[in-house]
């Protein structure tokens, strides 16, 4: 292998860093007038090895990118906490309370239409999951909750939850409340 | 200022416009009447010319060369902005109190206007050079490059859901009293029906001569008698009447508005 | 010095190069979730020392781009789109000196009312912001020169404006009022 004439290589780098598009060794050589710049490529190859950047070939077309196990550097998530809607919360209470439940019989309990989004958000949670079909007629997707569901609620089982006798005991059951608080969150939520 | 500087900020950037030729070529300098940006460029650029630093410059060398350059260009019928000819005046004036014997009342003294405009110049000076030294520099998009081809970062925001158990709860008992079967029960009224009404105004009606108020038709209040059953009874005797009237049974009347509403029957067609 | 985190340093090296935008120290670090870069940036900026491609500070915001040395070779061919009127010119250089400054400031030290379409330019640019208002009679909006300014004309900071501070010893960067106070004082002290 011949010595790189250093002044190519930092050309060569410049030029492909540059270009917005893959340029091939021939493009490289003539928008530089230099008569090869195969040494040149392959001495940036083995520079940039280990780097957070690689220079790399793809059918005779040569450009940069960003090391391939650090991809995930340029796609980060970042979570905002978010606090569930009155009818998505209300939809989680059903399905846990009555699991398993197909989005009919939700709404059927709820006494509203449940927006397909709110059963989306509960599986985007990870509470909630799709437990099969439900055998009968139009076999309706049926719901129920998870394991994480428990889990962020503290609960070792379903059957932790309070019945409706402790409900009601807590007061949760007065009508006039409920009634008010229904109606107004129905209208802020939904 | 050395003289480094000057020659810099002669020096002309490609981003320039032209500026006035070089001296002695006086055809060319008047020709380029919009090259300057106004009167204290054209002074700055003859002062140039003067090929000395700004501080030694002279400043009467200066006002001649410029009133000169004002005669010349209204000699040769070119239009001058008014701001050149202000210039002229003022330059035109300040010659003069540079010459005339001194008055040392005179506030403020023409020394001390000589000075203030060669700091203008300098002041202007030194930005020309400047700009002229920032546009030679490299520049990034045009000397130096950036990336051609970024991948771009992106961050995805991801909602990480949060509500607890006492939410969950109430959500319930929320639904479950929503759902608590609700019967609607209208207690008893005392009430005189219609057809009551009818029957009672229209037998009523009949043995009456001439027009009755409608309150005579009603029944009897005895003391003691539920006032609702009055309010009841005068609402069913007027739509009774009413009635009556779409029947052609009864003639109705009422002289003003909330006045007494009086009925009798109508006049039988004969 | 401390030794860099050679997985930082790629890791930062990596985010840099896929950035369609400069980025500040800070922005690198809450991206990689790091504690701080700047060893990391130290360490780059020397490994890039004398490539074709270098790493660069601009008032705060870090970019990669080819060497200034390299300029003949890469300098595009088409005509510069943003082709400054003198006027233009002239009213950036009077803001990057002396900001934040005034559009009466900038006519006095021209001699000559400056055109409404000529800020905006620089403004549309990106090279000049309004930097709010001058307490005072009036209330002047006041301008000053950006981030991106700076690394268009490859200044680390404003201090690294050519001659700035020749400029300032000068007094050529005061006031006309206090440089002839400055200037009468001095004589007859003399």
């Amino acid at each position: 292998m011949t010595a790189p004439d250093a002044d190519l290589v930092r050309a060569v780098e410049a030029t492909l860093f540059a270009s917005d598009l893959p340029l091939t060794a021939e493009q490289i050589a003539r928008h530089l007038g230099a008569a090869s710049v195969r040494v040149a490529l392959d001495t940036l190859v083995s520079h940039y090895a280990g780097r957070g950047i690689e220079l790399v070939e793809r059918g005779g077309y040569w450009h940069f990118q960003t090391a391939a196990d650090l991809a995930h550097l340029l796609r980060r998530e970042r979570e905002d906490p978010r606090r569930l809607s009155r009818a998505a919360i209300e939809a989680l209470a059903i399905i846990a309370y009555h699991e398993p439940v197909s989005r009919a019989e939700i709404e059927a309990i709820r006494g509203v239409q449940t927006a397909r989004g709110t059963l989306d958000v509960l599986m985007e949670a990870g509470w909630v999951q799709i437990a099969g079909r439900r055998e009968g007629p139009g076999r309706p997707t049926i719901y129920a909750t998870t394991a994480a569901f428990l889990a962020h609620f503290g609960l070792a089982s379903r059957r932790d939850l309070p019945g409706i006798d402790e409900l009601r005991a807590a007061g949760l059951l007065d009508p006039i409340d409920a009634a008010y608080a229904a109606l107004t969150a129905g209208e802020s939520d939904e | 200022m050395s003289e480094d500087n000057l020659t810099l900020y002669g020096a002309q950037d490609a981003d320039w416009l032209p500026l006035a030729s070089a001296p002695g070529n006086d055809d060319a300098l008047y020709l380029e009447l919009d090259g300057w940006e106004g009167p204290l460029d054209l002074l700055l650029d003859l002062a140039r010319r003067q090929k000395v630093d700004l501080r030694t410059i002279s400043i009467l060398d200066l006002v001649d060369q410029y009133l000169g350059y004002v005669n010349r260009a209204q000699a040769l019928r070119l239009e001058l902005a008014a701001d050149y000819l202000v210039m002229a005046a003022w330059l035109a004036y300040l010659k003069s109190l540079l010459l005339l014997p001194r008055d040392p009342e005179m506030q403020p003294s023409p020394e001390e206007l000589a000075l203030r405009l060669q700091l203008r110049l300098q002041r202007l000076g030194a930005m020309r050079e400047a700009a002229s030294r920032l546009m030679a520099r490299d520049r990034l998009g045009r000397d130096v490059l950036p990336r051609g081809m970024p991948e771009g970062i992106r961050i995805d925001r991801k909602s990480r859901w949060t509500a607890n158990l006492y939410d969950l709860i109430q959500a319930y008992g929320t639904i479950k009293a929503r759902n608590v079967p609700v019967v609607h029960m209208v207690r008893e009224r005392p009430v005189v029906t219609l057809e009551a009404a009818l029957e009672r105004v229209a037998r009523l009606l009949g043995v009456a001569l001439d027009w009755v108020d409608l309150r005579d038709f009603l029944p009897r209040a005895e003391p003691g008698t539920d006032p609702r059953l009055t309010r009841s009874a005068l609402a069913s005797s007027f739509a009774a009447a009413l009635e009556l009237a779409k029947q052609g049974r009864a003639e109705i009347a009422q002289d003003h508005v909330f006045g007494p509403l009086r009925l009798r029957a109508a006049a039988v067609a004969s």
